[in-house]
């Protein structure tokens, strides 16, 4: 079996064996699936190692016939894009369960769909067949509705539904879409799902094994425009994007800490991966026809995520939009279909998904002691947990891309790719880095800085297991800001490969 | 006897198999009585095997026509598997209800062996008389069975809108067919479908009866798969009758219904004189019906409180689902697709419907709950039904990996390959308000209430472990389908008529 | 490029250049993680690494001095070997090395030593502080960064330590963190700088895209070839000249300056950031990191187009003046120096912006020791009679001489009194400002004027500070009773820099000729490449830097970049010699002007220090000390020397009384107004934000909830069909009959 | 030549529907008004049927009502069977329709009796307790 497939169901034999532990012994549970969580993310490193960054072509592929009936294969590999995500998945889901230690309520239940979940989304980050890529896309959702809607706050039912209802309201029309590419080249070639085969015929305009494309005018667009538009909606719910992004605050609020973390760290980047990956790069030329309303929508996130973040007085929400605002830079970077741009948002959905992550772990951190996250509840929390503040004040500088840090690269590149394109979209942008600062450090002034809450001055300071999920990530963020090309390195290649697909 | 003559009855065998043991079963129950009770389960689930062991057709040697009336074709091989089988988990079921307990199940399985075999006798024969005879041995059945709780007032109010229901539509039905009779002078669905023809051809007044004689057999047809707006009696009936019951309404009987449509339409509309503007009026007809349908299944599913109703509610909208192939099917292209679809669906259908109400009488059994605000919190109680459950239901909403997303899969592409793409758009928006009502269940079982274990009762023996390992079957068969499909597409692609 | 007759090798330039910020890096990573662990907080760390930063540039600074054992003070420059690519994808491609230039090594000698002394000083003034070991942390941290920001040799690499040092400034002015103010004036400090770097930011992109590059050299001799690439077709600038973008640019990238080193309007966080411990005052928003946007401009200087100085002078010029007034007012003794800080920045940029770029950088330098000596002093008082107002002070230099002597030799310095080192700096810059108003427009007297009447009123308040502080009676006995002399460790590095603040000219020459002052002869103005490069672009394009490009021989490029263009001809060829040529031609008329400027300036300034002193001793001094003798001795003639009095403060009221009102009212215009915009942006931010707060509640989830809505009213009415009623069944039955047969026709 | 020529005319005749031309060549054939006759039987006998179902609440009717319209396709058979001329089908089948409804019948018996058991009445909108 291929190392890739080894890391995409390794989580899949450790359920078994959670399956086998009785829920009574809950660290029994616990530890396994940690040790089932840390295979993957050993596989991946070496992966990484093995990678290898001069070319654009698929990696470790492995294709085999899957389902004759409709030629469907079992198609995976990965590519300059991908893997960076795919480690980044294997890591944090690593610290999810560590994250999530103190649950004691149905455990057994809450691993198990842990691993299930990281198997969903490993698989669609590497599936490289469109039938695959769907069944992993929704296999990810029903163990995040359970997640959410278990082991969530007070309104994770509403939250858990919500959340869900939005994906699949969007991934049915997705799966529209992938029925009609499937019918157009059902006839003409022999594995009508591939993602690579599927790129080329369309970019070479060979679509002519149905009528649909024929004579395929719906409603006055040429039949592959709605296609795009399904993808496009499929993925903008996921990023999210304004105005598809209600589902967010919901679901990351209500969700445990360690869930956040990973609707944060991973889940989004689906979103902007698939935009990525099918809507530029197989649909280049509608693309462009879509460019202009992508990047303006993803300046609207970032000012108005920005905006909202600034709003709230609850600090996960706030968080919360936060992300939706950092989402707004892969858009832009990956709408203006520059060098700096595209590898500015590849690199956004990495540094996001690791400073996410670590706020999210921060805010649990004080909910945790708190057990509220009312920001104005708190106060003066550096003189009794330094560290913690610490901690929270890199995770901070690093979200709001202070250079030195990773989100810096990645603003700064999107910023400079997208400035030759859209300098007025661009400038506004640049407004949200400032309003991000604001709401970001005017929390930490709130809450920790300040004179002392009398009502904690007996805050625990943060201990041994929550800094151990913490300090990799910080870690990360510092680094790749000191060297992003450990990380553009890799995806160097693939970026400069769907840019040539602009011209 | 001549030898073709004992080929003609070894093709019969299933059936045959079928009513030995009914009559093995009733002299089982003159003769232990009550204190038989497993014997006669044991036995109804033994003609079962049999005649599914025959229905495999280990010599593979029987004539497909068989006394002129019956077409043993591998379509009717895939509809009669599929009704049989029903049958047998049913009664699995049956035997451990906790429901019934108070009543006589000794007649209860023969009286569902008998249903199976009408069943099996409709999708086989091509000829309206025999149509007609095993209908009626399927309906009349049906609603004794749909009465058998006799302390059970609601039992009995079920069985009476069926019967009224059902022998009004039956009657018209009936009437339908003697103008066809008429249009044709001939019993046979083949020799009507020239007929038809011929009188499309032969001016507006002919045609006229033509549509009366198609709408007054659809209402029958309508009736019996509970297509709007002929499905009134569908939620009231599935409240109300015994739940294995309502099994069996849900999946065998649906099943028949749909068996039936299809070699109806496929004689008599489709036949070699195929009337282009006709069929497509048709076809505009039935999609319309399926839509509705649907939509009215999954939208009035939303606000049930009870899990019976809600799910009598989602067998109409899997109704309207299946419809979506009859629609391809009468459209100007694809017969086959349509078809092809509309089987793969009924057979993920069947899994998860059965699956689901099996999951429904185990919580029944243990907890005596039926309505999801009793429901909360189970799922703690009893991880594998409830797991189980909540696998059904994701199939029956169409999402992977399952059997459901797969047979959804194949109805889309069929749709919007036929270029019916509004039926599609709407069927994959039904997905998601199906999905609305669908999760309420699971929402009751996991996210409600506290997850501390509730007791309830306990059932041993034989029977309830049989009935568990049948829901992991299926449960297994479901996700198996959902990720390795060419088994059951190659089994459909071959059943075709 | 190599070194012209250097005795220091590459990779010495290269280890002297990573270790002067690596070193104060690991002492503040060692510091935040064991420093509670190490003795005395391990301030000992802190100080061995800063120091041997110090050797190390003074050591530099001696061999860019001597060469080859007699004084050689030409310019070099080196990128010293390094060449790292930080991120390289497709086309895009970062490098980043070590640079050095006569100016760098300058400014890494003056950071560290003042830095040195500081850190001395805190050992001292923060002594028993519950986090002594964090404050050191920070103290090297930002250290680190700002030598990064000094030896960098890319713009963006610059502008990352830029905004490092930021954060070092957040860190520091919140130092504090558990009391009201702190925070919230380090929030402000970083919001405002934050909004003057992403206009930086767009600068850099703006250059990036005109040029290709970020490294200074590349980045002038492209500019100097006129090698402008242009913008993609349809972008909204695309239709504009080079010389406008460049402009743009120019200001964009000013603009982080502007913030950084508290120019109007982006100073209001400076004042506030003085509720900092004061040695973070002293080093930071003194000496270095406001100088920072100083030295950016001198670094970026040959990039700015006329215009773009002209802006930078203007803003200059504005900033020395109503800073230097709402010096006037405050009773806070930090606060004093703070406004003196940003008029002196104002200076600064006054003189680059003239074109004096030699004297706005000796001014950085000189005013960098002697400011740290005030704000050290005052720590110092502040430290003795735990208090910062002026008005509970007083006559401390008995107690405290060590401390007055040091204030006030800064003092004189800052006032620009001749044989101090300001003088030599301030008086080029009140020169430069002179000769550019007499080689311009009248609106190019502005500076001159501003620049003047600021000298008038450092030197007022500057001494109404020393005196209030140090001399008349003791305001408060009680501390005054308490107050001391501070500890050596305290006392001897304000020494050392009132020694620099004495002899940091280089001369005691009163008037000196200025070439022969160290800095003017180790700096070279360098000639503008704008101003090159826009002529050749504006020249036939191809044939010009065309060859150039294709000899590709940058040397003959980046001399006369660094070299004085008066005698820069003979390297040139071509369009960049006829270029030169303007441009030598240029020079010279401004060389008169400057010499004609050098007399009547020095006369200017002076009038300034002596009215200013005067008016300060009458209001502060005299008056203060009268009374006391008075009243003890010679009651009689009280009424007498009070009426004397009368005059003074009839003086006062009528001069110093309208003159504060003015204050008062650009006081209340900083507070009101720009605070007030300030904050009026904070608050429509948040309108907006709750705005969308509520549109996000009710519109969108409102279309969110609206399938979840349909659906469930559809479904109430649409089971009234099942009325459960058999017959209605059967009706419903054969309508739907009737129905299909209708529609079947 | 099988009567479904005329069959149209007759169905004009029974929904009221102007056919004239057909009419006219009906007039030539022998037996056509002795099945049209048939065929207005039997349209009435349905509609009867309906009209009973629709307006009677008492189960029995109801059910009665349905074996009207059974009996109407009887005749449909019937006479089909007899005119058309081919075979004994249609006679056939209309015997397996009684036999069919005598069965369901029996059965409809035996439920409306538990019916008037448990509800005191075979009124078929009494029994409504199943309901949305």
């Amino acid at each position: 079996m291929d190392i890739l497939s080894l890391i995409i169901f390794s989580p899949l034999v450790a359920m078994a064996a959670v399956l086998l532990i009785p829920a009574g012994r809950k660290d029994a549970l616990r530890t396994a699936c940690v040790a089932g969580t840390l295979v993957p993310l050993l596989l991946a490193s070496k992966l990484w190692m093995d990678f290898d960054p001069t070319t654009s072509d698929y990696q470790f592929v492995t294709q085999v016939s899957w389902i004759k009936s409709m030629s469907i294969q079992y198609f995976v590999g990965i590519d300059g894009l991908s893997i960076p995500l795919v480690w980044l998945t294997t890591l944090l889901m690593f610290l999810a369960p560590i994250a999530a230690w103190r649950i004691e309520k149905g455990v057994k239940g809450f691993m198990l769909l842990v691993l299930l979940l990281e198997t969903g989304i490993l698989g669609v980050f590497c599936s490289l067949d469109l039938f695959l890529f769907y069944v992993f896309w929704e296999v990810m959702l029903l163990p995040m509705y359970f997640l959410i809607g278990i082991w969530g706050g007070p309104r994770r039912e509403y939250a858990a539904i919500k959340f869900f209802l939005y994906t699949l309201a969007g991934s049915v029309l997705m799966l529209l879409g992938i029925v009609a590419l499937y019918l157009c080249v059902r006839d003409t070639v022999d594995t009508p799902f591939s993602i690579p085969l599927l790129s080329q015929m369309i970019q070479a305009k060979e679509l002519t094994g149905s009528e649909l494309i024929n004579d395929g005018v719906l409603f006055g667009w040429p039949f592959l425009k709605w296609v795009f538009v399904f993808f496009f909606i499929a993925f903008a719910i996921k990023v999210p994007i304004v105005p598809f992004h209600t589902w967010l605050p919901d679901a990351h609020v209500e969700a445990p800490t360690a869930i956040s973390m990973v609707l944060a760290g991973i889940l989004l980047k689906l979103g902007t991966y698939g935009i990525l990956r099918i809507n530029l790069g197989m649909f280049p030329d509608i693309a462009i026809d879509f460019a202009t309303i992508g990047a303006v929508i993803g300046v609207v996130s970032i000012l108005y995520g920005a905006f909202c973040a600034m709003a709230q007085t609850d600090f996960k929400r706030l968080v919360a939009y936060s992300s939706v605002s950092h989402m707004g830079y892969v858009l832009l970077g990956a709408a203006a279909f520059t060098s700096a741009g595209l590898n500015g948002a590849a690199m956004q959905m990495f540094t996001h998904g690791t400073s996410s992550a670590m706020l999210f772990l921060l805010v649990g951190v004080a909910y945790d002691r708190a057990h509220h996250r009312e920001i104005e509840g708190f106060g003066g929390l550096a003189g009794v947990a330094p560290y913690y503040t610490g901690l929270t004040t890199v995770g901070f500088f690093a979200a709001l891309g202070l250079p030195g840090m990773s989100g810096f690269v990645s603003e700064f590149l999107v910023l400079l790719g997208a400035w030759e394109v859209y300098p007025v979209l661009t400038s506004l942008a640049v407004i949200g880095i400032v309003v991000t600062a604001a709401f970001l450090l005017w929390t930490l002034q709130r809450v920790f800085l300040g004179p002392l809450n009398e009502k904690y001055k007996d805050f625990p300071e943060i201990d041994k297991r929550e800094t151990f999920t913490l300090v990799p990530l910080g870690f990360l963020c510092i680094l790749l800001g000191v060297a992003p090309q450990l990380l553009l390195g890799h995806m160097g290649e693939t970026l400069e490969q769907i840019r040539s697909l602009f011209g | 006897m001549t030898p073709e003559l004992m080929a003609q009855i070894g093709a019969l065998a299933p059936e045959i198999s079928l009513t030995v043991a009914i009559v093995l079963t009733v002299i089982a129950d003159l003769v232990f009585g009550a204190r038989g009770r497993n014997l006669v389960g044991a036995l109804g689930v033994a003609g079962v095997a049999v005649a599914l062991w025959h229905l495999a057709d280990p010599a593979g040697t029987h004539p497909e026509r068989v006394f002129g009336l019956l077409q043993f074709d591998g379509f009717a091989r895939f509809f009669r598997a599929l009704i049989i089988s029903g049958t047998g988990v049913v009664i699995l079921h049956a035997v451990v209800f906790r429901g019934m307990e108070n009543v006589s199940r000794n007649e209860f399985v023969p009286m569902l062996l008998g249903t199976a075999l009408g069943g099996s006798l409709l999708v086989s024969t091509d000829h309206l008389l025999m149509l007609l005879l095993s209908l009626e041995l399927l309906s009349l059945n049906s609603y004794l069975l749909a009465g058998w709780q006799r302390k059970e007032r609601r039992s009995s109010e079920a069985a009476l809108k069926y019967l009224v229901y059902g022998a009004l539509a039956s009657a018209i039905m009936v009437f339908g067919f003697s103008l066809f009779f008429g249009l044709a002078g001939d019993l046979h669905l083949s020799v009507i479908g020239a007929g038809v023809a011929e009188a499309w051809a032969g001016g507006d007044g002919s045609r006229f009866v033509v549509i009366m004689a198609t709408a007054l057999v659809l209402v029958g047809f309508g009736f019996k798969i509970a297509a709007f707006p002929f499905h009134f009696w569908a939620p009231d009936v599935y409240e109300g009758s015994p739940t294995p019951v309502t099994t069996f309404l849900a999946v065998s009987s649906k099943a028949a219904g749909f068996g039936m449509l299809v070699r109806f339409v496929d004689g008599v509309f489709l036949g070699d004189a195929f009337v282009g503007e006709w069929m497509k009026g048709l076809g505009h007809v039935i999609a319309v019906l399926s839509a509705v349908t649907m939509t009215y299944g999954n939208v009035t599913a939303v606000l049930q409180r009870n899990v019976k109703r809600l799910l009598a509610y989602s067998s109409i909208a899997h109704a309207g689902y299946l419809l979506m192939g009859v629609a391809v099917m009468t459209s100007s292209v694809g017969v086959d697709s349509g078809l092809d679809a509309l089987m793969f669906y009924l057979a993920t259908y069947y899994l998860a419907t059965l699956g689901a109400f099996g999951c429904v009488m185990a919580i029944a059994n243990r907890f005596g709950a039926e309505d999801l605000d009793d429901y909360q919190g189970l799922g703690w109680s009893t991880p594998f039904i409830g797991a189980m459950l909540v696998l059904f239901l994701v199939s029956l909403t169409g999402l992977p990996p399952t059997a459901g997303f797969v047979g959804k899969l194949m109805l889309f592409q069929a749709t919007i390959d036929a270029g019916l793409y509004w039926l599609a758009v709407v069927g994959a928006l039904n997905a998601v308000v199906s999905l609305f009502y669908y999760f309420k269940i699971a929402r009751a079982l996991y996210l409600r209430g506290d997850t501390e274990f509730v007791a309830g009762l306990s059932s041993r023996g034989i029977f309830p472990f049989l009935a568990h390992a049948s829901v992991l079957a299926l449960g297994l068969a479901t996700v198996w389908y959902g990720l390795g499909f060419d088994g059951l597409a190659e089994w459909v692609r071959s059943s075709l008529l | 490029m190599e070194l012209p007759g250097f005795v220091a090798a590459d990779s010495t330039l290269l280890g002297i250049g990573l270790g002067l910020f690596c070193v104060p890096f690991l002492s503040a990573l060692i510091l935040i993680f064991f420093g509670r662990k190490l003795p005395r907080g391990g301030d000992w760390i802190a100080q061995t690494a800063i120091v041997s930063c110090a050797l190390a540039s003074i050591w530099l600074f001696l061999q860019v001095i001597v060469d080859h054992g007699q004084p050689d003070w030409r310019w070099w420059s080196a990128t010293a070997g390094l060449d790292w690519t930080w991120l390289s994808t497709g086309p895009l491609e970062v490098t980043v090395g070590v640079f050095f230039d006569n100016l760098s090594v300058i400014m890494v000698t003056m950071v560290t030593i003042v830095a040195s002394c500081i850190f001395f000083f805190s050992a001292g003034y923060m002594h028993g502080d519950r986090d002594y070991p964090r404050f050191f942390a920070y103290l090297s941290y930002f250290c680190f960064a700002m030598m990064g920001l000094v030896v960098v040799d890319n713009l963006l690499f610059l502008f990352v330590f830029w905004e490092l040092v930021g954060v070092g400034s957040y860190l520091l002015i919140g130092f504090f963190y558990d009391q009201e103010e702190p925070p919230k004036a380090s929030l402000k400090a970083f919001m405002v700088n934050r909004v003057g770097d992403v206009l930086f930011l767009l600068g850099i992109i703006l250059a990036w895209n005109l040029f290709g590059t970020l490294r200074y050299p590349e980045l002038f001799d492209r500019l100097a070839a006129g090698e402008f690439a242009a913008l993609p077709a349809g972008h909204v600038l695309a239709g504009w000249s080079n010389e406008a973008l460049l402009t743009l640019s120019g200001i964009l990238i000013f603009c982080g300056a502007i913030s950084k080193s508290a120019q109007i309007p982006l100073h209001t966080w400076l004042p506030d950031a003085m509720a900092g411990p004061t040695p973070v005052s002293a080093l930071i928003h003194a000496a270095t990191m406001v100088a920072a946007g100083v030295f950016m401009v001198g670094r970026m200087y040959p990039y700015f187009t006329p215009d773009a100085l002209a802006f930078i002078a203007g803003i200059g010029a504005l900033t020395a003046l109503v800073g230097a007034t709402m010096g006037l007012v405050m009773w806070d003794i930090k606060k004093v120096l703070a406004y003196s800080t940003m008029s002196q920045l104002g200076y600064m940029m006054l003189g680059l912006g003239v074109g004096g770029f030699v004297a706005g950088l000796f001014h950085l330098i000189t005013h960098a020791f002697f400011k740290a000596c005030l704000f050290l002093g005052s720590g110092s008082v502040i430290h003795a009679v735990h208090s910062q107002d002026m008005r509970d002070m007083g006559s401390l230099r008995k107690k405290m001489p060590v401390t007055y002597g040091t204030f006030l030799v800064s003092t004189l310095a800052l006032a620009g009194v001749p044989m101090f080192a300001g003088y030599y700096s301030k008086d080029q810059i009140i020169a430069n400002a002179m000769a550019w108003g007499m080689t311009g427009s009248v609106a190019q007297w502005i500076p001159l004027v501003f620049g003047a009447v600021g000298a008038f009123m450092t030197t007022f308040y500057m001494f109404r500070l020393v005196f209030l502080t140090f001399h008349g009676a003791p305001a408060d006995q009680h501390r005054y009773d308490h107050a001391h002399e501070s500890p050596p460790v305290m006392a001897i590095p304000l020494m050392v820099l009132a020694t620099v603040a004495i002899f940091g000219g280089g001369t005691i020459n009163p008037l000196p000729h200025v070439e022969d002052l160290w800095f003017n002869r180790m700096v070279d103005q360098p000639a503008s490449a704008a101003t090159l490069g826009l002529a050749i672009a504006a020249g036939d394009h191809d044939a010009g830097h065309g060859d150039d490009l294709a000899h590709g021989e940058p040397a003959g490029h980046d001399e006369p970049l660094h070299e004085p263009a008066g005698h820069a001809e003979p390297s040139h060829g071509g369009e960049v010699a006829h270029a030169g040529d303007d441009h030598a031609a240029g020079h010279s008329e401004w060389e008169e002007a400057l010499h004609a400027a050098h007399y009547p300036a020095l006369g200017i300034s002076l009038l300034a220090i002596v009215l200013g002193f005067v008016l300060a001793r009458r209001m502060y001094l005299t008056k203060a000390t009268d009374p006391a003798e008075v009243s003890a001795k010679f009651g009689p003639m009280h009424r007498i020397i009070s009426n004397k009095y009368y005059f003074d403060e009839i003086y006062a009221v009528g001069v110093v009384g309208s003159l504060k009102k003015l204050n008062h009212a650009l006081a209340t215009f900083d507070k009101n107004v720009v605070d007030g915009i300030v904050n009026l942006t904070a608050l429509l931010s948040r309108l907006v934000a709750f705005i969308t707060g509520l549109f996000d509640t009710y519109v969108i989830d409102g279309l969110v909830n609206f399938w979840r809505g349909l659906t469930r009213t559809l479904s109430s009415v649409l089971r009234l069909l099942q009325s459960g009623n058999a017959r209605d069944y059967l009706t419903w039955t054969l309508v739907g009959l009737i129905i299909l047969a209708a529609v079947l026709r | 030549m099988s009567p479904l020529a005329a069959l149209p005319a007759m169905l004009a005749a029974v929904t009221a529907e102007p056919a004239v031309e057909p009419l006219a060549q009906a007039a030539t054939g022998g037996l056509v008004g002795s099945l049209s006759s048939y065929m207005v039987v039997s349209g009435v006998l349905f509609v009867l049927g309906v009209a009973t179902i629709l307006t009677r609440r008492n189960a029995l009717y109801v059910l009665m009502g349905t074996e009207l319209i059974l009996n109407a396709a009887n005749i449909n058979f019937v006479a089909f069977a007899r005119f058309g001329g081919h075979g004994i089908d249609g006679q056939m089948m209309a015997l397996v329709v009684v036999m069919l409804a005598a069965a369901e019948a029996a059965v409809a018996l035996a439920i409306v009796l538990r019916i008037f058991h448990d509800f005191g009445s075979i009124d078929i909108t009494r029994t409504d307790s199943l309901r949305d």
